[in-house]
């Protein structure tokens, strides 16, 4: 009992999720032979280093009561145009590359942010229209040609490759570092500022922040300022992944990410969550696909029908579990009300 | 458009607490919104220690030291109770240091004299423990401007008591208290002075010992009210309607025994989380009892749903009104007719408007619903108003047994005079009402028998003679009746 | 017949949806004619987008139809879903050319102009991995487009069809994959692949994007030595990893010059100097003389056959990359 | 007279200037655009989306939204083939299609009743899970094995120029103002979009109520699809693809709150005719693709954005005077 009275909601609703994906290691690794190898590691690192980075933007919009389903046009767009810099300016510094999708993503994200803060239209009309725009964006700035991977630098090719750390087999790529460090950058950011508080509060009642003189409409604007940065970021690595970029880059990306982020636990509606648990949440989803794709019975086109299934079971349990612990406060209360 | 103030002012001085009354829709929480930099003035100006100021956001105004209680308490439910304590302090700096916040929180708090788990989420909170949350707040950020609107609305005397004593020893320490309730004990008790507003207009500001009772209502009101809180008369009781057994929910109550006749106004006292409203809860069939047997008119029942309750003739009127009782942005006349919609469908399940509205009149009649016209939107009526219409749309399904949860909450002493007459004619001619209440002189004058209960638990039935306010608070506080 | 120049027509190219090179390219390829032929009509470039590319594929028909334009030069996407829009465009007096992708019952489809005969798309896919897995052979997968690609699928029906032949014997096709034409897909169920299947040799993908995905994928994994890419690809897009060794060897054609041969048909059926019957022969400007047959790989259907295929390796394609 | 400058002022009236706007536009701009051959096309082109949307508004004023229309569209298309290329007979087929619309929408109901899900999460996994389905009833197969009545029925018109779709749209428009704008049910969906836990503590089946709206999200999904199936002679797994965006747009861009509670069936109209000659304009001019896309989303955000210009203007009148 005393474990779970320092347990706050959402440490619980992570501690669901580690429970959920070793349940899911568990299961497959009965029914695939060779499962829990060092390749299932990396595979799954390689694949969650971009979707957390997004995923975690995302959930930084999310707590604010808002939803960007532009992400995927921003990954795609950024992914292109840092491609298309680096194509014709191939001794760019690594770094200004970076900063580039980071800028642009930003830009983006900023116009999002300025819609839905400053003129008040809600997240999901404007990040809609926004989609398709930055898509168009893409699509008139390309000119249908590909980003080919043999104009690219060969340090940013060789980038998902590079490794950090490699204990045998298992290696640490740089990129997966990199998503790790945003995943704690963010989760301290969440937890232990002010700034981090006050999105909560903001999604968890936006009219009492406002009567708390909270900068609600600044508050937001960060929010998709950051959402749209890490989303650029995540353009960058996929970049340096797949190589080859073309207009259809980050399709989808944006249900993905909006996946991710309610399996682990961010409430659609605003207010709680955390970083962590959009990470877990990641990591639960393309762990069940890839698990999915290696098992030999299930067909091809079994996969999605599963899948949908699979996600849709975790965010119950979740939601069960959670039940349950509020149940529990409210025993506690109970038994610790107002005293004389 | 109308005007909501014309040509207010008022004047607040450190070291004084100052009540602030009229009836609903007097004006009195535009004036605080104005107060505070959340509404802008048309006209005029404020002053503040001496110098002009000009506030346009609440920001603004909490850095000149202007702190305020709004009348619906504004908790952010997935904080935990510390973090909506200290979430707007300026000067919390930008890193938290959680250990810290949890024992500030907890020493505000049982200053306060409130126990409550600071790292519980707010969500599971009651109206009055959120109330006392705002409260800690208010009084946290070390404020010069202190404004309560209704601040013990839904409190009981107990925490009405404790945060009289808060207010005390603010007015100690220089700061200026602006009070706002419909109460007027607690006015006459806790006032330095007194500055009623009618109709959007400063009526008069006087010290306390310049006004009576009387006199105060009137100016209030604008004309004579009487017979306030006269004792009900003891009737003859109808046949037995609710017979209530044993009933228990889990994590809210156990063993609640009653009957209940027909015209009779059966009151449930207790503190503030005496889990009183999850019996009610439980005999609407919103959060169903787990054990235990409802018997109505000698029939045993299950209520599972709300709607299998109303069907049963149980009618439950919440005391959350904002949330949970009306369809704001809707009109006067779909909110009066929501729950009984049935009866206004015509051929091939068509609504008909006509004698919806017709229904709607008659109730804007009878009880004296203040507005433009029925299609306004209810969300634009003030508090005491809006209460009014909450009334209507229950009465409206003709209940056998009318359960009613803080009907006066937030209700100004004119209406309320008029909701306790309706209560009572609703009992004369038969109803069975059973009343969650705290406050207290309405539960006395109201009831024919008083339930007090505590946390959870039924401490005894009082019948009429036998309930007075310290019989009913040494129940609440956990004297068993000796003979019960 | 030979062409006569300066005669009107309005056409339309449509690609399977925008933004892919290869359809670029065509287009290049039907400008090109466009402006040798001279004629005095336009020609749009007009396509879906990814997302939404078989209702639109069947939108742009129906508005070509609605604008009397005089032909619309199809790669289909849309399967038989087109066959409806393709009937009532022919109705109306529009001449209907499929170009890369046909419409597999042929209806309403006059001609199709086949960049390589289908059937032997499946043995040259065979052979290449005959020569890059060496004779022992072993396992290989196909990573493909979308499960609805119609030429993927006959393409990898007639791989199979080919493996049957006792020379292959040792070839081994586990799976067939999808990637949907997506670069992050196609990698990712390249590795998956790999994964699944530890014995694997070979992806052959029938597609630009999947090959080049699953070169790259092999790469950064640095798993060429162990499993080698093949299929149909770009040679700009592979020529890095044939030079080292990721994908040995890959095979098109050119699709600029795909793009001209259908501009020539659809002016010539849409200007009324040739009907579109078996047996008509025509001249395709620099390209020279080509036959209107039936084809042979659907039940119905005529088509001209464009060919050959170009296999790349390290000897050619440097200099068909620039 | 204060009623008629409220409507003049209004969103409708402000989408019937812009719809006026675009039909203008078109005219002027091309020939063919006012043929009854085109405006028929343009209808028919889209009706499987348009007549989800009119559901899709039900689902969205009642605080929900259905990710999975799309898919179920696919699904039901493809059972259908399925279906019937496994010997059942053509009546059957049919029902059992509408049957499976039915339980998908069922299923989706009940996560989010009885499980408390949000419908975003819900329908967002269905939308996998749906398309999963559809897929491994057709996997790789592209499968034409209708009757000819049935594609004669989704292909030709059979009253004047109007061919099926098109009149079930008409009917079921019909049917959806007069539910929403005159029956308690209607009534009920607004009072739950607008709180749900107010519409239970008022005695309504708020349960009762979502999950009828998503049965019939579910049903008329797969009405769609079949209609889409008849329409275009054969079935494949991608059918439908990617149209729930689409859908939500039209819905949203008529003036329906995506926070539930608001909007009505008139100004979906209103914009499914401005979505539709918008992009048909476009398209007989040779905008496609991209271009086309980016329009509809710019004029989403616009839209959006001038009910907000109005107060602003408004309150910027009221404190000068
Ligand atoms: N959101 C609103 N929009 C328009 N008018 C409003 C709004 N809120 C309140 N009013 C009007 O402003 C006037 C003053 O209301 P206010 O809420 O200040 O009254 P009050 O004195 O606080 O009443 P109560 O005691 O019932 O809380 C009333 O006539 C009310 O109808
Ligand atoms: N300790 C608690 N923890 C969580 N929820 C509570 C707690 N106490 C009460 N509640 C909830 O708050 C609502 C009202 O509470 P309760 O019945 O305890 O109050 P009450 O005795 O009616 O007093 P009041 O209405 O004055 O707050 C109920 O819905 C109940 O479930
Ligand atoms: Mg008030
Ligand atoms: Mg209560």
């Amino acid at each position: 009992m005393n474990v779970i009275q320092g347990l706050r909601p959402e440490k619980l609703r992570e501690l669901v999720l580690l429970i959920l994906i070793a349940l899911v290691l568990i299961v497959f690794s009965s029914v695939i032979e060779n499962y829990l190898n060092a390749r299932l590691f990396n595979r799954v690192s390689a694949s969650v280093a971009l979707m957390a980075v997004l995923a975690i933007g995302q959930t930084m919009v999310v707590l604010t009561r808002n939803i960007d389903l532009s992400v995927g046009s921003i990954v795609g767009f950024t992914a292109y145009f840092v491609g298309h810099q680096l194509s014709q300016y191939g001794d760019m510094h690594p770094m200004l590359a970076i900063f580039l999708a980071v800028g642009v993503g930003t830009l983006m994200g900023g116009i999002n942010g300025i819609l839905v803060a400053y003129c008040r239209i809600p997240s999901i009309i404007v990040t809609l229209g926004t989609m398709a725009l930055y898509r168009t964006l893409l699509v008139e700035y390309s000119d249908a040609k590909t980003v080919l991977t043999v104009n690219l630098p060969r340090w940013l090719l060789d980038l998902p490759s590079l490794n950090l750390i490699s204990f045998d087999r298992l290696h640490l790529r740089v990129l997966v570092v990199g998503m790790i460090v945003v995943v704690i950058l963010f989760q301290i950011v969440l937890k232990y500022t002010s700034f981090g508080r006050k999105l909560y509060a903001i999604g968890s009642n936006p009219e009492a922040a406002k009567m708390a003189g909270f900068a609600n409409q600044r508050m937001v604007l960060t929010a998709f300022l950051l959402c749209g940065a890490l989303a650029g970021l995540t353009g960058f690595m996929f970049l340096a992944r797949f190589g080859n970029i073309t207009v259809v880059a980050g399709i989808g990306f944006e249900l993905k990410s909006v996946a991710a982020v309610v399996v682990g636990g961010v409430n659609i509606f605003g207010g709680s969550g955390s970083a962590f648990g959009a990470f877990l949440g990641a990591v639960l989803i393309d762990l069940l696909e890839n698990s999915l794709i290696r098992w030999l019975q299930i067909s091809e086109f079994w996969r999605d029908a599963l899948l949908g299934l699979l996600i849709l079971i975790s965010v119950a349990t979740d939601s069960v579990i959670m039940k349950r612990f509020q149940l529990y406060w409210a025993r506690k209360q109970a038994r610790s009300s107002p005293e004389t | 458009m109308t005007q909501a103030l014309k040509e207010m002012s008022l004047e607040l001085f450190s070291g004084e607490i100052h009540a602030l009354v009229g009836e609903n829709g007097a004006g009195k929480s535009t004036l605080i919104k104005i107060l505070t930099g959340i509404h802008k003035p048309d006209d005029g100006e404020m002053m503040f220690s001496g110098n002009g100021v000009q506030m346009n956001s609440s920001q603004e105004a909490q850095a000149l030291g202007i702190a305020a209680i709004y009348q619906e308490p504004m908790v952010f439910p997935d904080l935990d109770v510390a973090e909506n304590i200290f979430i707007s302090h300026r000067k919390r700096g930008i890193w938290v240091q959680w250990e810290k916040m949890y024992d500030d929180a907890h020493k505000i708090l049982s200053d306060l004299g409130m126990i409550l788990d600071v790292r519980a989420p707010a969500s599971g909170l009651t109206l009055a423990s959120q109330q006392a949350v705002e409260i800690a707040k208010a009084i946290s950020l070390n404020v010069k401007v202190l404004i309560m609107d209704e601040p013990t609305a839904s409190l009981s005397n107990h925490e009405v008591e404790q945060l009289f004593k808060v207010a005390r020893k603010l007015k100690q320490e220089n700061v200026a208290v602006l009070f706002i309730s419909h109460r007027l004990d607690e006015v006459f008790e806790i006032a330095d002075r007194i500055t009623v507003l009618r109709d959007g207009e400063h009526i008069s500001t006087r010290s306390v010992e310049e006004f009576s009772r009387e006199q105060l209502i009137r100016e209030m009101v604008g004309r004579e009210v009487d017979q306030f809180y006269a004792t009900r008369q003891k009737k003859k009781l109808g046949k037995r309607v609710l017979s209530v057994k044993k009933l228990s929910k889990e994590a809210a109550f156990t063993g609640i025994e009653f009957d209940l006749h027909q015209g009779e106004v059966l009151s449930f006292a207790g503190l503030v989380g005496s889990r009183r409203t999850d019996v009610g809860l439980a005999l609407f069939g919103i959060q169903p009892n787990d054990s235990g047997v409802i018997e109505l008119d000698g029939q045993k029942v299950s209520i599972r749903s709300p709607k299998a309750a109303q069907n049963l003739g149980i009618a439950y009127m919440t005391e959350d009104r904002r949330k949970l009782g009306l369809a704001m942005p809707l009109s006067i006349t779909s909110n009066i007719t929501l729950p009984s919609l049935k009866r206004y469908l015509g051929r091939l399940g068509l609504v008909r408007t006509e004698s919806e509205k017709s229904t709607a009149e008659e109730f804007k009649n009878r009880l004296q619903i203040k507005t433009p016209n029925l299609a306004h939107e209810v969300g634009k009526l003030s508090g005491g108003n809006q209460q009014k219409v909450m009334f209507s749309k229950w009465l409206n399904t003709q209940p056998k047994v009318f359960i009613l949860d803080e009907p006066t909450r937030g209700i100004d002493v004119g209406a309320k005079a008029e909701v306790h007459n309706m209560i009572r004619e609703l009992a004369d001619q038969g109803m069975a009402i059973l009343c969650i209440s705290s406050d207290l002189p309405e539960v006395l004058a109201m009831s024919d028998r008083v339930l007090v209960m505590r946390e959870g638990r039924q401490m005894g039935i009082l019948d009429g003679p036998q309930a007075t306010q310290e019989s009913i608070m040494s129940l609440a506080m956990g004297e068993l009746q000796e003979s019960a | 017949t030979v062409a006569k120049k300066g005669m009107k027509a309005d056409l339309v190219l449509m690609p399977k949806f925008l933004g892919i090179l290869v359809f670029d390219q065509a287009n290049q390829g039907a400008q090109e004619a466009h402006k040798e032929l001279q004629n005095p009509g336009k020609l749009e470039f007009l396509g879906p987008t990814p997302e939404n590319s078989v209702a639109g594929q069947i939108e742009i028909l129906t508005t070509a139809t609605t604008q009397g334009q005089d032909g619309i030069m199809i790669s289909n996407n849309a399967g038989d879903q087109l066959a409806p829009a393709a009937k009532s465009a022919r109705n109306k007096g529009m001449t209907v050319v499929t170009w890369d992708s046909p419409i597999p019952s042929a209806e309403g489809e006059q001609l199709f102009i086949a960049q390589v005969d289908f059937n032997e798309t499946g043995t040259v896919m065979a052979d290449m991995a005959m020569n890059i897995m060496g004779n022992a052979g072993g396992d290989f997968a196909v990573l493909s487009a979308s499960p609805d690609a119609a030429n993927q699928n006959a393409w990898i029906a007639a791989m199979k069809e080919a493996l049957k032949a006792p020379k292959y014997s040792s070839l081994n096709l586990v799976d067939v994959v999808y990637g949907d034409d997506q670069s992050e897909k196609s990698y990712n169920q390249a590795l998956a692949l790999v994964d699944k299947y530890p014995n694997l040799k070979l992806i052959m993908a029938p597609t630009t994007v999947g090959i080049a995905a699953a070169a790259k994928a092999m790469q950064d994994e640095g798993l060429c030595d162990q499993v080698k890419t093949s299929g149909l690809g770009l040679p700009a897009e592979m020529v890095s990893y044939t030079m080292n060794d990721c994908a040995p060897e890959f095979a098109l054609w050119s699709f600029v010059d795909l793009g001209y041969l259908s501009y020539y048909a659809t002016y010539l059926i849409a200007t009324g100097q040739m009907e579109g019957i078996p047996g008509e022969t025509f001249k395709a400007g620099r390209m020279g003389y080509y036959n209107v047959e039936k084809d042979p790989t659907r039940a119905e259907g005529l088509r001209v056959l464009m060919g050959p295929f170009t296999v790349y390796d390290k000897s050619n394609v440097e200099a068909a990359s620039n | 007279m204060t009623n008629v400058w409220k409507y003049i002022r209004s969103w409708e009236s402000f989408l019937c200037l812009v719809l006026i706007l675009t039909i203008s536009v078109n005219a002027v701009n091309s020939d063919a655009f006012l043929s009854i051959d085109n405006q028929v096309n343009l209808f028919t082109l889209s009706i499987e989306k348009v007549i989800i949307a009119l559901i899709m508004a039900f689902i969205i004023i009642n605080a929900e939204i259905d990710l999975s229309v799309a898919s179920m569209m696919g699904l039901a298309a493809c059972a259908l083939g399925w279906l019937v290329d496994s010997g059942a007979s053509m009546p059957t087929a049919l029902a059992m299609c509408l049957l499976i619309g039915m339980l998908g929408g069922l299923f989706n109901g009940f996560w989010v009743t009885f499980m408390n899900l949000p419908s975003l999460v819900v329908t967002l996994a269905m939308l996998i899970g749906f398309r999963g389905l559809a897929r491994v009833l057709v996997e790789d197969r592209s499968i034409r094995v209708f009757p000819s009545w049935f594609e004669e029925l989704g292909q030709q018109p059979i009253l004047g120029p109007l061919p099926l779709a098109v009149i079930i749209f008409f009917l079921l428009l019909i049917l959806a103002v007069v539910v929403l704008r005159f029956t308690g049910f209607g009534r009920y969906v607004y009072v739950i979009g607008i709180n749900k836990d107010m519409a239970r503590y008022s005695g309504i089946n708020v349960t009762a109520v979502k999950l009828i709206l998503f049965a019939l999200s579910g049903l008329i999904s797969a009405l769609a699809g079949i209609l889409f199936a008849a329409r275009l002679g054969s079935v494949r797994g991608d059918m439908g693809l990617g149209f729930e965006l689409d859908i939500i747009t039209m819905v949203l861009l008529g003036g329906v709150s995506i926070f539930g509670g608001s909007g009505s069936i008139y100004g979906v109209i209103l914009s499914i005719l401005i979505v539709l000659y918008l992009r048909n304009g476009m398209s007989l001019s040779n905008i496609t693709g991209h271009l086309q896309t980016g329009v509809i989303g710019m004029l989403l955000i616009f839209s959006a954005m001038v009910p907000n210009l109005k107060n602003y203007w408004e309150s910027l009148r009221a404190s000068r005077s």
